[in-house]
């Protein structure tokens, strides 16, 4: 068992699980380094869903038939499994959502709009996705509530001197994310809850980035909320996870009305149902639940602490091979304090030639603004290069994306 | 076949046991299942901490009423005390039979109904079967 | 062509496009009856998504790479497919969502929030379903305008001369069920519509029960919003639809904020993305609408006029076989007025029992309220059993329904 | 190789032309593509109806740099009326290089600044491509 633990994981048998590397990208094996958009699927997630279709579908609670309580069983098996891979104290914290946006939406139209009055403060941070900002402007704008922006630093952390001049008695809640999708920033989670509780407020973590990439405890973190999406570690789209502690959302009022999260509805009212369905109106997307539920038999079985560790040595890698490309320059913090995201400038070299010029090589990386548009005014860019990792990256994949890059900076200079 | 339908579990749908009205008692409760509409009201006399007479009345699918009748049977003559443990296990046991999670929340809404009238809470979650 | 048109629908032969039929239920062939809460899906449709996951997978939108380029294409070609199969003027008048429910929730919250006010009316009917019921209690409770309701005769049509009475300058919006998932009626849409519009209201429809089963042409309705769920027409779970006229998109102020529904995010404010990506937040289920594509494909190829035509003929035939039940009572409309959906009571025997002794004999039917409490309400029923048909249904399924239900009446009355 | 970085295309986007500030413009307009954050700005001189000086602002990717640079040489001397009908396949033709849906997106920016500013509105839609 420790024996087993201490071994590393190799990425060249992993990538083995993964269908989509079998083919040839023009010509070359794919380089796939967009994992922070969204990762890859191994085989068995693929499956999971495929035989349900096939097998056991039929819509799930309240039917009275074999079909549908087998599907039953499997949604609610799924929920258990996700609630066992965050540490959650039971599987009705866990609420089954579109995403990540829609999870940070829900607590945003539902406690937001219940709790949220004029001299009210939302919290931010600088480093946020649109995700983790547009909800909460929205929200202030309908309740009277003020947002307020935690600054970073130069290197891509946060500001701490600041937070704690911006945390204050008026602070109803603090939402941050727990890894930066365009830094690689890895925030100190529980440090900020502690922060946040110690001023009476919530703290809300988006955990889109983290979730994958490293372990996660709700409970150690203390976290009050927690949003993340399947997409992004190895599952389906079309479903994503809002944790919440589960005395919060049983004082939350619903979100959408409809079948299945209500109780009893009569002419004159309706009640609801007890959670997490309160916040599950409609056919749930229970197929792709499944899905996320082989996802996470798949890390577990592979141990988020290798997965780590994978990852931190290939940004360790990528980091120094990186700067041998003449006019390179990363954003963010250094590598032994960040995940597997780099986004780096090269010049003044606009990233969407340098994505395309990549993807002729067969190598796919992300180039924009990664819907992170304040932090790159931040930086006082307009876009960057982002080049991401998961499991199935290889340091080849690494020496090929640097002599791409090489290219790149040759072609443009010459 | 229909092991559902044992023998036992029709006989007291079809003559439900200490079914009917009372008058004057001095614990009543009701509640539904509102997925599928069954209800249960459970009435109670209570002497010195002891069940002196039990009422039901309701209606449903032969689970569930057949659940309220066997357990309206059990629990005459009990000190209010001893409810207080009875838990899936025991109404799994008066039926008789294996029970998929959705039937098995039609076999314990009469139990929840019985100890909140006992009782006047219940731990929350107690009666689902999914936790 | 006119002779491949008037050649009818073969249920033997079609049922082999879908591998859930090749196993045994209980040991006996299954006999699957619970159509109008989720329908089977065909091969081509679990195959579409499961070759995109292996070969074409990326993040949509935005991405400078082929992978993504390709996935986004596929998205956006699933969005031509449905507009062109609902007689959408454009492709911007699609909006992804997760299913019926959110559609018409997303109406209220936007809409609704933005419109209506203390004195205006929203008028829904007593035959719908709680998804088309709770949002509009909720958004009524929200804005202070009030919920009215239209009756139902006994025969299960609209009351057409209550509807007139109803139907006022304070109404804001008729939004009523094209086809009742419970009694099965197939309302008089273009009607209802041209009802609403003459008063000034706005018409929605919720056309989760008629788009699966019947032609739809969005442009003769001129309905102002449609609602559907891909899971009920043969597609996978997680995406349903939102049809709605342009004009009144991109007059609605957003619903959810995060990645992908903004133009621009700065600290102070944002501003949104053109329509209909206004309305889709952080990362759609994109690969789940590239499978009601192929779902939107396979039923053109039959032909919706077939397929109304094969369910018609199997609902007379399961009309009079059915009453061959002593005590068996359908609720609803005659054969030739309503959809392959038939809610029934057998004498005093509870829909429960009745569901789980046809279970054991491998046939699935539903039991209970189906989401929609008024309209059993309104025939003083707890409940009912409900068997509804599609296109893999035969004369044999009926039989053993029959049959089945004989046994049933045999146990309880014995 | 690299058929996106044809030699015109580059020389354009290193050696731009008609780039820079104009003094009193009879016409400007600025727009960005949200998604990538090119800007463009085009700023006109007009006569009687004829484009008689054209200046042009913006930053982003090679792409829509040089189709903003081409553009700019063959929209002077022009009547704005000739501006009119130019759509997707001018920009095509100047580039001389097939697109992706999301490249064509930035190829038409300039277009849609420059018709915006020769005509104060633009049919909505028009510059996306996947109508
Ligand atoms: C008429 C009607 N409306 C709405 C719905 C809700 O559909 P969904 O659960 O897919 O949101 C249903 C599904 O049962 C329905 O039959
Ligand atoms: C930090 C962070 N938050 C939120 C999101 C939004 O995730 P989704 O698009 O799945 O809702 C992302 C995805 O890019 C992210 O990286």
């Amino acid at each position: 068992m420790k024996l087993a633990e201490s071994v590393s994981l190799d990425p060249y048998r992993l990538r083995e699980d993964f269908p989509i590397f079998s083919q040839k990208m023009h010509g070359k094996p794919l380089v796939y380094l967009d994992n922070t958009a969204s990762a890859q699927k191994p085989r068995t997630v693929i499956e999971a869903m495929d035989t349900m279709y096939r097998e056991v579908y039929a819509n799930v609670h309240r039917g009275i038939y074999e079909l549908s309580e087998r599907a039953t069983q499997m949604y609610e098996d799924a929920r258990r499994k996700v609630a066992h891979f965050i540490h959650a104290r039971s599987r009705r914290e866990i609420v089954f959502v579109r995403n990540t946006t829609e999870a940070i939406n829900l607590v945003a139209y539902t406690w937001g709009l219940a709790n949220l009055r004029p001299g009210d403060e939302v919290l931010i941070t600088e480093m946020e996705h649109h995700s983790n900002i547009v909800p909460w402007q929205l929200i202030c704008q309908r309740t009277g509530a003020t947002l307020r922006w935690v600054p970073i630093t130069e290197d891509g952390h946060l500001n701490m001197e600041a937070l704690d001049s911006l945390l204050g008695e008026h602070t109803r809640i603090f939402a941050f994310t727990a890894m930066s999708n365009v830094l690689g920033t890895i925030n100190p989670v529980a440090e900020l809850v502690r922060r946040a509780h110690a001023v009476g407020a919530l703290a809300l973590v988006d955990g889109a980035q983290s979730v994958p990439h490293l372990p996660t405890d709700v409970q150690a973190w203390d976290a009050d909320f927690v949003a993340f999406s399947s997409h992004k570690m190895l599952g389906p789209t079309g479903i994503g996870v809002l944790y919440a502690k589960r005395h919060l959302l049983e004082g939350m009022p619903p979100f959408m009305g409809g079948g299945e999260m209500i109780r009893e509805v009569t002419m004159t009212h309706a009640t609801w149902n007890e959670v997490p369905y309160k916040f599950e109106a409609g056919t749930p997307a229970f197929v792709e639940a499944v899905g996320l539920g082989a996802a996470v038999d798949y890390l577990s079985g592979l141990g988020m602490d290798r997965v780590h560790e994978l990852e931190q040595a290939l940004v360790d890698y990528a980091y120094e091979r990186l700067h041998t490309v003449e006019g390179l320059r990363i954003i963010g913090p250094g590598p032994k304090e960040r995940g597997g995201v780099l986004s780096f400038t090269l010049d003044d070299v606009h990233p969407h030639d340098v994505a395309a010029i990549l993807d002729q090589e067969g190598i796919a990386v992300r180039a924009g603004h990664h819907c992170a548009q304040p932090i790159h005014d931040r930086y006082d860019l307009v876009a960057t290069t982002r080049a991401s990792f998961y499991i199935y990256n290889t340091r080849e994949d690494v020496d090929r994306l640097t002599a791409a890059l090489h290219r790149v900076a040759h072609l443009f200079r010459g | 076949m229909y092991d559902l339908y044992a023998e036992e579990i029709l006989d007291h749908y079809k003559f439900p046991r200490n079914k009917g009205p009372m008058d004057n008692p001095d614990r009543v409760y009701h509640d539904r299942n509102p997925f599928c509409g069954d209800e249960v009201t459970f009435m109670l006399k209570v002497r010195d901490g002891v069940v002196e007479d039990v009422k039901w009345e309701g209606r449903g699918c032969t689970i569930s009423m057949a659940s309220a009748s066997m357990l309206s049977e059990e629990v005459k003559g009990q000190p209010l005390e001893a409810l207080r443990n009875w838990g899936k296990e025991k109404v799994l046991e008066l039926l008789g039979i294996p029970l998929s999670p959705t039937r098995l929340k039609c076999a314990l809404l009469p139990l929840k109904v019985l100890q909140v009238a006992a009782w006047g809470t219940r731990e929350e979650g107690e009666v689902t079967s999914n936790d």
